[in-house]
C-alpha cells in the first residue's frame, strides 16, 4: 500500500528493458522479410499432388478416388475423375484426375485430405508466400499448380517421404516378386514396365534436388 | 452415484406423478438418461437439486434434439369383429387378421439436460423431456427457475430449436439475430438461396450461384419497374421513425 | 595561461548564449523600431518549431521505448532506425479524411485542438530553458502558466460535448472531474517553492537554486518538504497530462479514445501534440522549480550550456512518464478522485507545514529530522487508513485437499 | 413450422424499442423476484435520478474480446442494467457438425476457443471415444496431457494479459504472455504442424508421435517457465493500482456461481474446489500430483491470482509428465478414422479446458454423421453472471470484470 508493489513492477519493466537489447530469450521476434525461421518439418500450408518420376501427367499418384474431395471439412476440393485408365507405380490400371483443383481461399490446412489419402498422393506443402491480388483466379489451384515432383516432397518433409518412399518400394517389390512367378512373356513383359515405373518412386532412382521448371518460374 | 434406477425410483417417491421412464443408452459410454413429463417437471428438478443424496446441484449442459417423424412398418395381429354371411345369416364372428402398416410415428423436439453435483462430485444424470410434436405444440417448462445456467442455454435451444420454455424468465434469440425467422438446428431447415456469385472451384456452387443471381437481378428489375412508389413511402416511414 | 582560461570562458559563454546571441544577431539587421518586435516573433517561431520537432522526436522514442519494455524492437522501418516514422505518420494524418460526425457542433468540434495546442504554447512563454533564454520573464509568472494550463479543460471539454458521442462525453465529463481536481493539488504543491524562493518568477526561483555547496546544487528536490512537493507535483502532473496511469479520459480500454473518439486526421494529431506538448511543458515546469531548472547537477559540470541541462532534465521525465505508462494500469475514477483529496491534497497542505517549519528552523541538522519524520509519518498514517479503508492488500490462498 | 414461428416473433421481441429514460430498465428481466434458488443479490439498484444513458459497448469495442455486445443502461458511471447480446461470430457450428463425419468435425473444434485449439480437441475426442467405447494408448495420454497443459498455460497467461491490458497497462503483460506463448507455439508447430489450429488429436489416440528431440526440447521450455510466473508476479500481484482496481470488484457468490453453471478458474476463485480434472479423473490426471487453487472471495483479484496460481500447477503437471512419459504407439492401427460409424447411442464428454468445463454431445444414428453434435461452451455459460456481477460498478468495471471471465468469441457463438 506505500507503493513498493508499483517499485516492483518499475523494476520488472526496466529489467525488460534493458534484457531485451541483450538477452534473445525476451526479445523473440525476428526482422521479418529479412529474417527468415526456418519452417519445422510437420509444418503445413496447403495441400499439393505428389508425382513420381518427370512426367507429371503420367507420374500422378493421385487416381480420383475422390475420398479427400469427400472428408475436405470446408469442400474445397473439386476432383473431376477421368474416364479411362492407366497403370500406376505397380502397373496397375487406375483411373486418374481429369480436373484437380482446390480453392486455397477456402482450404484451412487442416491435413485432413492427407490423412484419408490411401495413396500417399497428396500433401501439405509448407510454402506459405502466397499472397495475390487476385482473390479468384489466383487462389485457386489447379493440376499443373498443383503437381509437385516426389523429390520436393522429400525436401520438405524427408521424414514422412522416406516413410513413404519405404512402403512404396515394398509394394513394388512385392509386385515384382508376383509378376517373376508369372511364366508367359506377356506376365513378364508387363513386369518389365512396373519396374521401369516404380524405379523412379525409389529414394535412389530419383533426383532429389532437381524440381520442376514450370514451379520454378511460378514462384 | 446411484444408478437411473434408483433415481427414478426416488422421484418416483418423492413426487407424485412424476411419469419418469429410463431411455437406455446403448452406447459404451453408459450414460442412460431419465425422461421425465414435462408436467411435473420443475418438481422433479427441484427434487433433484435439492435431495441430500443426490444434490445435483450443477447443471452442465442444456441442448435440443429434433426427432423427425418416422415412417414405420410394423406387423399388426389384430382381432376384430366383422360382419359376414355366414351360411346365409348375418352374423358378426370374430377374426384374426395379420397385416402390414405403414404409421407415421410423429416427431418431436427433445431438452436433454446433463446434470451434475458440485458438492458429491458425482454424475451425469442425463434428463430428457419431449415435446407433443414439432409444429404447435412445442411448450416445455423452463428449468432455468432451479438451475440459472439454464437461461443462456434453453435460450439457445429457443433460438436454434424453437422449444419454448415456458417461464424463462428472458426467452429471447441468443444467437440468430431478433427479426430471423424459423429455427436453423432442425433436421428439416432449408438454408435460404443467399449465394452470392462467386467463382470457385466447384461447379455446383457456381451453378447455384449463378442461378441466383439470375434469380436476383429478375427480380429486382421487375421491382425496379413498379414498385418505386412503395418504395418511396416506406422511405418516408423510415424518416418519420427517425425524427 | 589567463588567455587561454580567457578563451575557454568565452567558448563556455558563447554556447551557452548561443541562442540569445543567434537572436541578437538576426535582429539587428533591422532597424531599431522594429527590433523588440522582431525578437518575439523569433522567439515564438523558435519554440513553435522547436516544441513539434521534439514532439515528432519523443513520438517514435516513446514507441521504441515502449517496445523495448514489452520486448518488442518497436518502429524501424522507416528511415534509419525508424527516426523518420513521425514523418510517416504527420503525412498520413494529414492526408487521412478529417470525419465530423453528421449532428456534431461543427464549430466547436473544429475549435477544440486549436484551443488545447494555443492553451499548451503559451504556457512556454515564462518557462526559462537556459540562462537568459526566457521569452518572457514575467514577475508573477508561475500564476499566468498555471492560468494558461487550466484553460486545457475548456478544451477537452470541447472536443468531448461537441463530438455527440456518448463516449466522448463520458470521456470529457472525466477529464473535467479530473483535471480540475488535480489542479489544486498541482498548485499547492508548487507554493512550497514559492514560499522558499520568495517569488512567483520562474528565473527568480532558477537563480535561488543555481547556488552550490560542496560541489552540490541547492536544489530543491534535495530538501523533505522539495522531494515531497517533487512527487506530489509529479502525480498532479501526470494526472493533469491524461498520461497513464491517469488517462482515464482517454481510457482506451473502456471508452475506445475517449473525448478524441470522433477525432480523425489532423485534428486527432494536434490533440496527439497537445499532449505531448503539456508533458514537456510540466515537465519543464517541473525542473524549474524542484530540480534546478537549466543549472548543473554539480559545480564542475557548470560549463556545459545551461539549456542542455535544462532539456536533458526535460527528457528525463518524459522517459519517467513512458517507463510509467509501460508498467501501470489505470485507476478507476473513484479511486482517482479519492486519491486526489484524501491523499495528494492532504499531503500538499501538510507539505506548506512542513515548508514553514524548514523555513523558520534556520540552519541545522533539526530541521532535516524533524520534517523528514513528519512527512513521513504522515505518508504512513495514510498508507495504512487507505488500505483499511478499502479492504485490499496481498492475498494467500488455499488449495482444495 | 409456421406456428413455432409465430412464436419465435412474439418470445424473440427486439426490446430496443423501449425509449430511453423509461423506469422500467432498472429492472427490465421480468419475473426476476419469481426466480428460485438463486435469488439475486440484494441489488444496489439506485433509482436512477434521472436520465440513463444507454451506451453499446460493442461489437467493435476495443475490450471486448472481439464481437461481443454489451448493451448498457449507465446511470453516470455507474452500472443500472447490462445485457449481453451474441451471435455477431455465429456461424452454427453444431449444424456444420452434424452435415459431416467425425473425423472432419475435428479441424472445426480447432476454431472454438482458437486459443486452446488443443483442449478442445481433446474435449471432442473424449466424447467420441466414450460414445465408440475406444481406448487410447498409453502414450498418448501422456502427450494429451503436455499438450492440454501448455495450452492451459499459454492461455491463462494471455488471459491475465489481456485482463491488465483492459485495465489500461498499454499492453506490457500482454507482451510479456505473447513472448512465452510464442515459444509454446513453436513446440506446438513442430509437433502437430500448425501454431494455433493444431488438429492433432484424434477420437483412439493422437495424430502423430512427438520425437525424442521434440521432448527434450519440451523439457527445456517447460523448465524455463516458472521463471516467467515469478516475473508475472513480481510485475503484478502486488501492485496496488492493480489490488485497489480489482479488489471487491466483481463479487460472484458460490452458490450462484453452482448454480450459474460457472466453471474453470471462475468456479474456483469464488472458493468451489471443483476442477473436472480431478474429479473425472479423466485421461490419465489421476496419476499426477497437482493441487487446485482456491479464492475466497470471487473478486477479479482472485480469479486473477488463481490463474496464476494455476499456471504454476500446470507446470507441475508438465514436468512430471514429461518424465513419465513413456514409449509406444499413439494410435491403434487399427481403428478407422475415416468411414466410421459409431453404434447408435449417445454420450457426454467433458474435460477442464483452461475456461472451464468444455463439454461435447454427440448423439449417433449409426450413420457416418453425428446425428446431435453439440458443445457445451464454458464462455458462453460463464458469462450468464455477468450482469450479476457488474450492476452497481462503473464502465471501467464493466470492462475489467468481463475480462476477467475470459471469453473467446469464437466459443461464445460458435
Amino acid at each position: 500500500m506505500f507503493g513498493e508493489g508499483i517499485l516492483k513492477g518499475l523494476a520488472e519493466t526496466a529489467r525488460n528493458f534493458f534484457g531485451s537489447f541483450v538477452s534473445a530469450e525476451r526479445l523473440t521476434t525476428v526482422e521479418y522479410p529479412e529474417q527468415r525461421i526456418a519452417p519445422f518439418e510437420a509444418a503445413r500450408v496447403f495441400p499439393f499432388l505428389v508425382y513420381d518420376g518427370e512426367d507429371w501427367l503420367a507420374g500422378l499418384r493421385c487416381v480420383a478416388c475422390q475420398i479427400c474431395e469427400k472428408e475436405c471439412p470446408p469442400q474445397c476440393i473439386f476432383i473431376e475423375k477421368s474416364k479411362d485408365k492407366k497403370p500406376d507405380f505397380v502397373g496397375k490400371p487406375q483411373s486418374y484426375p481429369m480436373r484437380f483443383e482446390i480453392d486455397i481461399s477456402v482450404c484451412m490446412s487442416c491435413q485432413i485430405c492427407v490423412e484419408v489419402c490411401p495413396f500417399e498422393a497428396i500433401k501439405m506443402d509448407t510454402a506459405f508466400e502466397l499472397s495475390t491480388g487476385d482473390r479468384f483466379g489466383g487462389l485457386l489451384l489447379n493440376l499443373t499448380q498443383l503437381a509437385k515432383p516426389n523429390a520436393y516432397y522429400r525436401q520438405i518433409h524427408p521424414t514422412g517421404a522416406a516413410e513413404v518412399d519405404a512402403r512404396m518400394a515394398e509394394e513394388m517389390a512385392k509386385a515384382e516378386a508376383k509378376a517373376k512367378t508369372a511364366t508367359d512373356a506377356a506376365a513378364k513383359a508387363a513386369a518389365d514396365a512396373a519396374a521401369t515405373k516404380a524405379a523412379d518412386a525409389t529414394p535412389a532412382a530419383g533426383d532429389a534436388s532437381q524440381s520442376r521448371p514450370d514451379e520454378e518460374s511460378r514462384r | 452415484m446411484k444408478t437411473v434406477e434408483q433415481i427414478k425410483a426416488a422421484i418416483e417417491a418423492a413426487v407424485a406423478g412424476a411419469g419418469v421412464e429410463v431411455v437406455p443408452n446403448p452406447s459404451p459410454s453408459g450414460q442412460h438418461s431419465l425422461r421425465i413429463e414435462p408436467g411435473r417437471a420443475v418438481e422433479v428438478a427441484r427434487f433433484l437439486r435439492d435431495d441430500a443424496e443426490l444434490a445435483l446441484d450443477f447443471l452442465s449442459n442444456v441442448t435440443g434434439v429434433d426427432w423427425l417423424d418416422r415412417e414405420i412398418e410394423e406387423t399388426v395381429t389384430e382381432t376384430r369383429t366383422v360382419t359376414r354371411m355366414v351360411d346365409g345369416v348375418e352374423q358378426a364372428v370374430e377374426e384374426t387378421v395379420e397385416e402390414t402398416r405403414q404409421r407415421i410415428e410423429p416427431g418431436f423436439l427433445e431438452a436433454v439436460y446433463h446434470l451434475y453435483s458440485v458438492a458429491k462430485k458425482h454424475g451425469p444424470v442425463v434428463l430428457r423431456m419431449r415435446t407433443v410434436n414439432r409444429t404447435d405444440q412445442v411448450e416445455l417448462p423452463s428449468l432455468t427457475p432451479i438451475w440459472r445456467s439454464a437461461e443462456f442455454q434453453e435460450r439457445e435451444v429457443f433460438d436454434l430449436y424453437g422449444i419454448i420454455f415456458t417461464g424463462h424468465p428472458d426467452l429471447r434469440r441468443l444467437l440468430m439475430w431478433p427479426g430471423f425467422k424459423d429455427h436453423p438446428m432442425r433436421r428439416d431447415y432449408v438454408e435460404p438461396d443467399d449465394f452470392e456469385y462467386e467463382p470457385t472451384a466447384h461447379d455446383r456452387v457456381l451453378e447455384r450461384a449463378l442461378a441466383h443471381q439470375a434469380a436476383s437481378e429478375a427480380a429486382s428489375t421487375a421491382a425496379g419497374e413498379k414498385a418505386s412508389e412503395p418504395a418511396e413511402a416506406a422511405e418516408q416511414q423510415g424518416t418519420e421513425a427517425d425524427a | 595561461m589567463t588567455a587561454t582560461a580567457s578563451f575557454a570562458r568565452s567558448i563556455i559563454e558563447t554556447s551557452d548564449q548561443i541562442f540569445v546571441l543567434l537572436k541578437q544577431w538576426l535582429v539587428s539587421f533591422l532597424p531599431a523600431a522594429w527590433q523588440p518586435a522582431a525578437g518575439v516573433v523569433l522567439c515564438v517561431a523558435a519554440i513553435v518549431g522547436l516544441f513539434p520537432a521534439l514532439f515528432a522526436l519523443t513520438t517514435v522514442l516513446e514507441r521504441k521505448g515502449l517496445g523495448r519494455i514489452q520486448n518488442r524492437i518497436g518502429p524501424n522501418r522507416v528511415g534509419p532506425l525508424g527516426l523518420l516514422q513521425p514523418l510517416a505518420d504527420g503525412i498520413k494524418s494529414l492526408t487521412k479524411e478529417d470525419i465530423v460526425p453528421a449532428r456534431a457542433d461543427w464549430a466547436v468540434h473544429f475549435l477544440a485542438p486549436l484551443v488545447l495546442v494555443v492553451a499548451v504554447f503559451m504556457g512556454f512563454a515564462v518557462v526559462p530553458m537556459g540562462r537568459n533564454l526566457v521569452l518572457v520573464d514575467m514577475d508573477a509568472g508561475l500564476l499566468f502558466y498555471f492560468a494558461m494550463g487550466a484553460s486545457t479543460e475548456l478544451a477537452i471539454f470541447m472536443a468531448g460535448w461537441s463530438s455527440r458521442n456518448k463516449y466522448s462525453l463520458l470521456g470529457a465529463m472525466r477529464a473535467v472531474a479530473q483535471m480540475i481536481s488535480y489542479e489544486v493539488a498541482l498548485l499547492l504543491s508548487t507554493v512550497v517553492v514559492v514560499m522558499m524562493a520568495g517569488s512567483l518568477s520562474l528565473t527568480k526561483i532558477v537563480a535561488a537554486q543555481n547556488q552550490y555547496t560542496w560541489g552540490l546544487p541547492h536544489w530543491y528536490i534535495f530538501t523533505p518538504w522539495g522531494l515531497a512537493g517533487f512527487l506530489m507535483y509529479a502525480i498532479a502532473t501526470t494526472a493533469e497530462t491524461n498520461r497513464s496511469p491517469f488517462d482515464l479520459p482517454e481510457g482506451e480500454s473502456e471508452l475506445v479514445a475517449g473525448y478524441h473518439t470522433e477525432y480523425s486526421g489532423f485534428k486527432f494529431a494536434l490533440f496527439f501534440l497537445g499532449e505531448y506538448l503539456a508533458m514537456f511543458s510540466v515537465s519543464g515546469l517541473g525542473a524549474t522549480l524542484f530540480l534546478g531548472g537549466w543549472s548543473a547537477p554539480f559545480s564542475f559540470l557548470t560549463w556545459v550550456p545551461s539549456w542542455i541541462w535544462f532539456f536533458s532534465k526535460l527528457m528525463l521525465s518524459i522517459f519517467v512518464f513512458i517507463w510509467l505508462r509501460g508498467t501501470l494500469p489505470r485507476l478507476r475514477q473513484d479511486q482517482l478522485m479519492n486519491f486526489a483529496w484524501k491523499f495528494v491534497l492532504p499531503m500538499t497542505l501538510l507539505n506548506l507545514l512542513v515548508a514553514g517549519l524548514w523555513r523558520f528552523m534556520g540552519e541545522g541538522w533539526e530541521r532535516w529530522v524533524l520534517c523528514t519524520a513528519i512527512l513521513v509519518v504522515a505518508y504512513v498514517v495514510m498508507g495504512r487508513m487507505g488500505m483499511r479503508r478499502e479492504h485490499f492488500g496481498p492475498r494467500s490462498y488455499r488449495y482444495a485437499e | 413450422m409456421s406456428e413455432s414461428q409465430s412464436h419465435s416473433a412474439a418470445a424473440g421481441e427486439n426490446p430496443e424499442g423501449r425509449k430511453p429514460g423509461s423506469q422500467n430498465l432498472v429492472s427490465q428481466r421480468p419475473e426476476s423476484q419469481k426466480l428460485e434458488g438463486w435469488n439475486r443479490p440484494a441489488r444496489t439498484e439506485p433509482e436512477a435520478d434521472g436520465q440513463l444513458l444507454e451506451v453499446s459497448m460493442g461489437p467493435h469495442h476495443p475490450s471486448t474480446h472481439g464481437v461481443f455486445r454489451m448493451d448498457v443502461a449507465l446511470d453516470g458511471e455507474r452500472v443500472i442494467r447490462l445485457r449481453p447480446v451474441f451471435g455477431y461470430l455465429h456461424r452454427n457450428h453444431e449444424k456444420l457438425g452434424e452435415g459431416q463425419s467425425y473425423l472432419s468435425s475435428m479441424p472445426y473444434t480447432d476454431r472454438l476457443d482458437y486459443f486452446c485449439s488443443l483442449s478442445n480437441n481433446w474435449a471432442y475426442a473424449l466424447a467420441v471415444e466414450k460414445l465408440a467405447g475406444q481406448q487410447v494408448p498409453e502414450r498418448a495420454e501422456y502427450l494429451r496431457v503436455i499438450l492440454a497443459e501448455l495450452t492451459r498455460f499459454q492461455n491463462h497467461a494471455s488471459s491475465i494479459g489481456f485482463l491488465i491490458q483492459e485495465m489500461g497497462a498499454s499492453g506490457t503483460p500482454l507482451m510479456y504472455a505473447f513472448r512465452e506463448r510464442e515459444k509454446i507455439l513453436d513446440l506446438f508447430e513442430e509437433l502437430t504442424g500448425a501454431r494455433m489450429m493444431c488438429n492433432y488429436m484424434r477420437f483412439g489416440g493422437c495424430r502423430v508421435d512427438a520425437s525424442p528431440a521434440w521432448l527434450e526440447k519440451a523439457r527445456a521450455r517447460v523448465a524455463a517457465l516458472p521463471g516467467f510466473v515469478d516475473e508475472f508476479e513480481r510485475l503484478l500481484a502486488t501492485n496496488e493500482i492493480l489490488m485497489a482496481r480489482c479488489q471487491g470488484v466483481g463479487i460472484l457468490r458460490p452458490e450462484l456461481a453452482v448454480n450459474a453453471g460457472v466453471t474453470g478458474p471462475m468456479l474456483r476463485a469464488s472458493g468451489v474446489g471443483y476442477d473436472i480434472r480431478k474429479v473425472d479423473g479423466y485421461g490419465i490426471y489421476n496419476r499426477f500430483s497437482f493441487r487446485v487453487p482456491l479464492g475466497e472471495h470471487g473478486d477479479v483479484y482472485d480469479r486473477f491470482m488463481v490463474r496464476l496460481l494455476e499456471m504454476r500447477e500446470s507446470v507441475k503437471i508438465l514436468e512430471q509428465a514429461l518424465k513419465e512419459i513413456p514409449a509406444g504407439p499413439v494410435m491403434d492401427p487399427r481403428l478407422k478414422l475415416r468411414n466410421f460409424r459409431p453404434k447408435p447411442g449417445e454420450a457426454y464428454g467433458r474435460i477442464e479446458a483452461p475456461k472451464g468445463e468444455l463439454g461435447f454431445y454427440l448423439i449417433s444414428d449409426g450413420g457416418p454423421n453425428p446425428y446431435r453434435y453439440r458443445v457445451r461452451p464454458p464462455s458462453l455459460i460463464n458469462l450468464t453472471i455477468l450482469e450479476d456481477m457488474c450492476l452497481g460498478h462503473s464502465v471501467a468495471d464493466v470492462v475489467l470484470i468481463s475480462g476477467s471471465v475470459d471469453i473467446v468469441l469464437g466459443e461464445v457463438d460458435r
